[in-house]
């Protein structure tokens, strides 16, 4: 293990660590941007040119703000949650390949943190583990909302996860490996895996919105019925880390469904435009498309936040049990007929 | 390069084993000392996960599939015990409001 | 003549009889009388020399080596004859009786059947069978029509006796598993030569089973309980029949199987009985209660059996031939006449009986030839059997032929003094109303004075019987002994 | 196939993650304003209704029923995993033993819908 | 193996008989489906079959054996159900079904060829059970059962899989046959971890049949369970206990006797005592019963001390034996309770004279219990002493004479109770059901008691 084997993966850890952090803040912005023109409003507009700086400002004072612990709480749970949620949300980017390996100071590089053979299994494995979080967070308050969210959330999220995992399934029989570079090296050019999977990219949409607590599945939270759910006793930061996870979560979320259904960084006359650039400057096209990609879906996120109404509860479980699952199921069943189908025609 | 299994045996099986038997013992003595039902079945937990270590540790030295295997259907089957045993315990909850096995003495030995 | 016919003519008659609710006691009894008609017939048939006759020989559970095979010879055929012989006696001793009832009369005969099972199996597995289903009919007619304590008694005399079983099934498995041919046959049994040490737990194994059911001193303490407990018909079973099977396991099987054993055991064994002897004798002296009385004195005639047989000598195996004989018929004989003496007069207190012989003269005169049968007056039955016991033990050890004959006529006392008690005198206002005896009691009493009295007259009959057997028999084992 | 040393990068990541959320949640802390604090603003918030016993109940065994289903189902899922990944190597064959294993899992599945243990009414 | 595949299906026919509300046809599909089981099973005898499913099962003379044994008593177990369920719970087909998955599960347990399916056999088995212990939720004895029997279980399922865990490690594989080569092959050199291994399968194993000092949970589980899931267990599951553990020692470690059998022996005669004992202080039939199903176990475990050729049949004879008069005795205690509301020994007072059949069969089998001659039990306590004088155990036998004895005590008081104590009951209505039960029990017990013949020769 070679010095600069460390000194990159360190510098590619705390870039994306950075980047992810950015991200989840200016999507803060970008949510209440988008709500505003959506509904015809100004937005934030105060702090710095569009309001650029407004994300710095919420973040500070959420920093000076008075922390309260209720008095019935479980002080260290209480604060293990939030800090659970954060820390676990920051996991799920370490295996995402976010470009084709650049070359830089003449040492080729891979645009990803680590490329694990079971990449998809961590990615699964991190964000079973944002449950806890929440669990953990509505359970330490004693406030019979923040149970009644966390327990919400706790439900959501697992029933969710069943359908995410089944809709996975199908893809891998496609791609043959759990590897996200390779995953997203197969998708080379058009190939890419919407186009074969269409309906369980529809599944993993869903569930993606599920696994979130966004709207529509925004259940564990709604103001409306449960004051914030699970963060109704929150105050200061630990409200923010929360709110960050759930927006680093979103984030993770896009990037996974852009490597897995849309190619990463991957499009139409890449090796064109590879070879014209060379190999520092052509994969940082890809990148951008990437991250073109990824802000697509971000947007996605947020328009149909403000698009839909929220699902009842019953509504909710009814979907993820009843439609999703066996819809996952026949998805997988059609797909494994049809490649081996396939296969067996080929041979003959 | 170097693959998992190389690494795994640059460990000393018998690291392994004392690493098992000591997870392995403190579940067993969990599941002696601790009168919470939950409790109990955590220990239980443990020993299976020792043993699930164990089967890893010995899969791998010996370059035979079949003990990693054998991890899958003690986590299948651990999972169906879970399922029935925290039903269980939800049961006897409902009806004592308790899940302290001291209260369930009725029955004398 | 088919040895199985006899065997299992009870079974079928136990059957009928339990189906045949309203008739059950005649249809007991009929039964009994055909059962007896076959040993009979087998009698007739049979060559009093030292072989076996009439084997039967089935395989029954091949993967032992167990077989169903049953024989007869001269040491079977008199216990044979006893069995049949006194089971129609029993049965129509309990006609009068309020406990005719279908299922009493089926385990009668459920009994009789293992009984004839235990006295002409030549398979040890068989031997055992029959052991214990002897064993589960009795016990439910103790405990089912017996007295008061019938329950506690009962449990005692059941687990003494499974006990005692027990530990001969260790030993049969263990001799089994040492035969050559992998045989549970008495002859690869007979045919062992085991070391001193090991037939010296096996003999205790055996004699274990066997000490408890005749009763020896001191495993005899279930039996006074029991014979008082139980109704009348199971004592006559337990003490007519059953003890037979003890004694006729050590003849047949204890000793002859385990012949060093034996030599290192057997003098213990003889001295139990003649304490027997004495302590039964004198027990039997301070009873107020007919019943214990005569169940005590039984203690005190087998044990006197048992010392002829463990003296291992001609005379003493052909007395305790013909007296096990005697000692059923008169047994049965004396409990009858408990029996009537206690239905009538709802007492069991000697002291409360007297003159009866005034008002019932037949009872008087049955109760005396029995009670004289008993106390082994010449010219009845007993006085051979104890003759010849008394001799071969005098040929064993002058003195304990000396104890053992002194307690014997000390014996004669009590009995005699029992008879007394009861039967003369005034009568009082118990015994004034004392009817006398009726119709199947008479039948019951006339028989037995009858045997009593040929048997007394011409012993011969019987002796002759056994006699090769038991000649033969001693040979074998002496020969062992030898060497 | 990957190696152990693949493995660092993410305890890497794990350390930077975990130092971020240890040092915010240090400088809130810190630099937060400490207020003199009084019990009624300690309890938790029930809309302004005075709170009555504690938040942690039992609660509608609905959540439970789900809860196990989705221990049971999420390791069957598990299980696809590595067919899902070799399943063409498997053929026909291995094809048909899936299908067995899902029509297993559907089965169970069904029966649970039947039996109306996903009712949220 | 079809068999297995029967009982498989048929479980999740009858299950979703239920879903359809077919309740009328759960018994008549159990009970066919369980015959048509039982016929697959008994065509495959002395078939010579190989190991099948990549050697993981081997359905051979042995597994058919046992096999048909737990099919035929699951087949009364189910005939005596009629009407039982309805009245403890509304699920019903999920009753049939558990018994139906654990039966399965047996199926497995008796006819593994790997580790593995021992393990999975076991737990198929034991996982139903858990439900089917606490199967009357309201009732707290029931709940307290399920919970024990599940923690218990699962402890032992712990040390069962540690020992499998270490002789996988020294013997590199789960294959009954590799691991028996390897103890061949290493006469002297066996990895220590070996031994740690098979004493902890001992331990997980012994807990499994509730042997002593293990058997704590037995005798509250099986009071606790309701009555018929009780048969079950005391039956069915223990017999396949029994088969499992005889299956793995006969193959892999009948080698190694020198080492596990000082082990056992202490277990064996400590489990004779404690069963025995404890058994004749109890004043509940179900409890002495469930006490003396430990004692059973002690002399099932003789057989295997004792290992040798003979240990199959005998401990398939005794468990045979055991079965059936075990049946007969749960099916009576659920008329009497039924009855009279009690399950004490004063419940069954003057039972021969308002029942005489019942009493008789219950007579018939408390003689077997007791091992009383002409009764099943009589054989296979006969066997299982034969095959332990045959390794010249004769203390052992002595040992196993003196609880023979003590077992007398208690198995009669429920004779005395029946027949020698007094009580104004009215009449019990046996169902039909229930006649031809404790018929075909009595059948057996006294057909095998009198002509063992068509069992002894099997192995």
């Amino acid at each position: 293990m070679e010095l600069e084997f460390l000194i990159e993966k360190t510098a590619l850890v705390l870039v994306l660590f950075v980047l992810t952090l950015t991200i989840a803040a200016y999507s803060t912005w970008a949510e209440r941007k988008v709500a505003a023109w959506l509904q015809d409003r100004v937005g934030p507009n105060r702090a710095g040119p569009f309001g650029l700086l407004q994300p710095l400002a919420d973040g500070g004072k959420m920093f000076f703000k008075e922390e309260i612990i209720p008095s019935g709480a479980n002080k260290y749970l209480f604060i293990a949650g939030p800090s659970l949620a954060l820390l676990v949300s920051f996991l799920g980017t370490a295996v995402i390949p976010f470009g084709q390996n650049i070359e830089i100071f003449g040492r080729v590089v891979p645009l990803q943190v680590t490329d694990i053979n079971v990449g998809i299994l961590y990615i699964f494995g991190v964000v079973s583990l944002g449950v806890y979080g929440i669990m953990i967070g509505g359970w330490a308050s004693n406030n019979k909302y923040s149970l009644m969210g966390a327990i919400r959330g706790a439900s959501q999220n697992i029933s969710y996860e069943i359908a995410m995992g089944l809709s996975i399934i199908a893809l891998l029989m496609v791609t043959n490996t759990l590897s996200f570079k390779e995953i997203a090296a197969q998708q080379h050019g058009w190939h890419w895996n919407v186009i074969y999977q269409p309906l369980g990219f529809l599944i993993f949409l869903i569930c993606a919105f599920a696994e979130t607590n966004r709207v529509p599945f925004d259940l564990p939270e709604c103001e409306t019925e449960l004051i914030g759910g699970y963060q109704t006793e929150y105050s200061a930061f630990k409200m923010g880390a929360y709110m960050f996870a759930e927006y680093i979560n979103m984030f993770v979320s896009s990037v996974v469904m852009a490597v897995l259904y849309f190619g990463g960084y991957n499009y139409p006359g890449m090796d064109a435009v590879n070879q014209a650039l060379g190999p520092t400057w052509g994969p940082l096209i890809g990148v951008g498309v990437m991250f073109f990609k990824i802000i697509a879906f971000i947007f996605f996120f947020m328009w149909v936040r403000w698009t839909v109404p929220r699902f009842r509860y019953d509504q909710l479980m009814d979907l993820g049990w009843k439609v999703l699952i066996p819809l996952a199921i026949a998805n997988i069943v059609i797909t494994a007929i049809v490649i081996v189908g396939f296969d067996l025609f080929n041979k003959l | 390069m170097e693959n998992i299994s190389s690494t795994i045996q640059a460990v000393p099986l018998n690291h392994y084993i004392l690493l098992s038997a000591i997870i392995f013992t403190i579940g067993v003595i969990g599941v002696l000392v601790r009168r919470n039902a939950i409790i109990i079945f955590m220990s239980v937990e443990l020993m299976l996960n020792a043993v699930n270590l164990l089967l890893a540790a010995f899969s791998s030295y010996s370059g035979d599939a079949s003990g990693q295997v054998f991890v899958f259907f003690i986590m299948a089957l651990a999972a169906a015990e879970v399922a029935v045993g925290l039903a269980i315990i939800v049961m006897v909850y409902r009806n004592t409001s308790s899940i302290d096995i001291n209260i369930l003495n009725r029955l004398k030995w | 003549m088919n040895l199985l016919l006899l065997i299992f003519f009870p079974l079928v008659g136990a059957l009928v009889t339990l189906l045949n609710g309203k008739f059950a006691k005649q249809s007991a009894f009929i039964s009994s009388l055909v059962t007896l008609a076959f040993a009979l017939l087998l009698l007739g048939d049979f060559v009093p020399d030292a072989s076996s006759q009439f084997a039967v020989n089935y395989p029954w559970i091949p993967a032992l080596g167990i077989n169903f095979a049953i024989a007869i010879d001269g040491i079977s055929m008199p216990l044979v004859l006893l069995t049949t012989g006194l089971f129609p006696l029993i049965i129509l001793s309990s006609f009068g009786r309020n406990i005719s009832q279908a299922s009493f009369y089926a385990l009668t005969l459920f009994m009789q059947f293992g009984l004839l099972l235990v006295f002409t199996a030549t398979d040890a597995f068989l031997f055992y069978v029959g052991w214990e289903v002897a064993l589960i009919p009795i016990y439910f007619i103790c405990a089912l029509w017996g007295g008061e304590n019938r329950i506690k008694v009962n449990m005692k005399f059941f687990v003494y006796t499974i006990a005692g079983s027990l530990f001969m099934l260790l030993g049969i498995i263990y001799l089994h598993l040492q035969t050559a041919d992998n045989s549970f046959s008495i002859a690869s049994f007979y045919n062992l030569n085991l070391d001193a040490a090991t037939q010296g737990w096996l003999f205790w194994c055996f004699f274990l089973a066997f000490a408890i059911k005749m009763p020896i001193f001191p495993f005899h303490t279930w039996q006074p309980d029991t014979y008082t407990e139980a109704p009348t018909t199971g004592t006559m079973l337990l003490s007519g029949i059953m003890l037979k099977m003890g004694i006729y396991g050590v003849i047949r099987w204890l000793i002859p199987v385990t012949p060093l054993g034996f030599l290192t055991w057997g003098h213990l064994a003889l001295i139990l009985s003649i304490i027997g002897i004495v302590y039964a004798s004198i027990i039997a002296f301070t009873q107020k209660d007919v019943k214990r009385l005569i169940a005590y004195s039984s203690i005190g005639h087998v044990g006197l059996i048992a010392a002829g047989i463990f003296v291992w000598n001609v005379q003493g195996l052909q007395g305790a031939m013909i007296q096990m004989i005697n000692h059923g018929i008169n047994v049965v004989g004396m409990f009858l006449i408990a029996d009537i003496l206690i239905d009538r007069l709802k007492t069991r207190e000697i002291a409360t009986m007297g003159g009866i012989a005034k008002v019932a003269p037949k009872f008087a005169i049955a109760f005396l030839i029995i009670v004289l049968g008993t106390v082994a007056l010449p010219l009845t039955n007993g006085f051979i059997g104890e003759f010849l016991l008394l001799h071969g033990v005098y040929q064993f050890n002058i003195w304990y032929a000396a104890i053992a004959g002194l307690t014997i006529i000390f014996g004669a006392v009590y009995m005699l003094r029992m008879y007394k008690a009861v039967m003369q005198g005034e009568t009082n206002e118990t015994t004034a109303s004392f009817k006398d005896i009726n119709g199947s009691e008479f039948l019951v009493l006339a028989v037995v004075c009858l045997l009593i009295i040929v048997i007394g007259v011409y012993p011969n009959a019987l002796l002759h019987i056994s006699e090769a057997s038991v000649e033969n028999l001693i040979n074998q084992v002496n020969s062992k002994l030898a060497f | 196939m990957s190696a152990p040393v693949d493995y660092l990068p993410i305890i890497m990541q794990l350390l930077v993650a975990l130092g971020f959320v240890a040092l915010t949640m240090g400088i809130t802390h810190l630099i937060g304003p400490k207020r003199k604090t009084t019990d009624i603003k300690l309890t938790a918030f029930e809309s302004g209704i005075e709170v009555v016993g504690n938040a942690r109940q039992p609660f509608s065994i609905k959540y439970f029923v789900v809860a196990i289903l989705f221990v049971l189902f999420d390791v069957e899922v598990i299980f696809m995993y590595p067919w899902a990944v070799n399943f063409r190597e498997f053929g026909l064959n291995g094809l048909i033993e899936m299908f067995i294993f899902m029509g297993t899992l559907l089965l169970g599945f069904i029966y649970v819908l039947k039996k109306k243990a996903l009712e949220w009414d | 193996m079809s068999t297995l595949i029967v009982i498989s299906i048929l479980a999740i026919i009858v299950l979703y008989l239920g879903l359809f509300k077919a309740k009328q046809a759960l018994l008549p599909v159990s009970v066919l489906g369980l015959v048509a089981a039982l016929a697959l099973a008994i065509m495959e005898w002395n078939s010579n079959a190989a190991p099948i499913f990549s050697g993981m099962m081997h359905f051979d003379n042995f597994a058919v054996a046992f096999s048909s044994i737990c099919i035929i008593t699951t087949i009364l177990v189910f005939l005596l159900s009629k009407n039982y369920f309805e009245k403890i719970s509304e699920n019903v087909a999920e009753y049939y079904t558990l018994i139906l998955f654990a039966l399965s599960g047996i199926i497995v347990m008796v006819s593994y060829h790997n580790l593995s399916m021992l393990f999975v056999g076991l737990e198929i088995m034991s996982v139903s059970l858990y439900i089917l212990a606490g199967i009357k939720r309201k009732d707290f004895a029931s709940n307290e059962a399920a919970l024990k029997y599940f923690l218990m279980g699962a402890f032992s399922t712990g040390f069962l899989l540690f020992g499998i865990a270490l002789i996988y490690g020294a013997s590199k594989s789960f294959d009954l046959a590799v691991i028996a080569q390897y103890v061949i092959d290493h006469p002297t050199g066996i990895d220590p971890i070996f031994y740690v291994g098979l004493v902890l399968m001992i331990v997980g194993l012994c807990f499994k049949v509730g042997a002593a000092p293990f058997h704590f949970w037995t005798p509250d589980v099986y009071e606790g369970a309701p009555t018929l899931i009780t048969a079950f267990m005391s039956t069915v599951v223990k017999i396949a206990g029994f088969a499992a553990f005889l299956r793995l020692f006969s193959i892999c470690f009948a080698p190694l006797q020198d080492f596990w059998m000082p082990t056992l022996l202490v277990i064996t005669i400590l489990t004779l005592f404690v069963g025995n004992i404890t058994a004749l202080y109890q004043t509940n039939f179900k409890r002495m019963l469930a006490f003396s199903s430990i004692s059973h176990a002690g002399y099932m475990l003789f057989a295997i001390v004792a290992l040798g050729a003979a240990s199959t049949n005998a401990i398939f004879i005794y468990a045979a034996a055991y079965a059936v008069s075990s049946i007969t005795a749960f099916a009576v205690l659920m008329l009497v309770k039924a009855k009279t509301g009690g399950e004490n020994f004063e419940d069954f007072n003057g039972l021969a004279k308002s029942n005489p059949f019942l009493a008789f069969t219950l007579t018939v089998a408390m003689l077997s219990f007791a091992g009383i001659p002409l009764t099943a039990g009589f054989i296979g306590k006969f066997f299982v002493f034969n095959v332990a004088l045959t390794q010249y155990h004769t203390w052992l036998v002595a040992i196993a004479v003196v609880n023979a004895i003590i077992g007398v005590f208690y198995y009669f008081k429920v004779i005395v109770a029946m027949y020698f104590k007094d009580n104004q009951t009215k009449q019990i209505a046996t169902p039909a059901y229930f006649n031809f039960v404790l018929g075909v029990s009595l059948i057996i017990t006294l057909v095998l008691g009198i002509y063992p013949g068509f069992i002894t020769n099997l192995f």
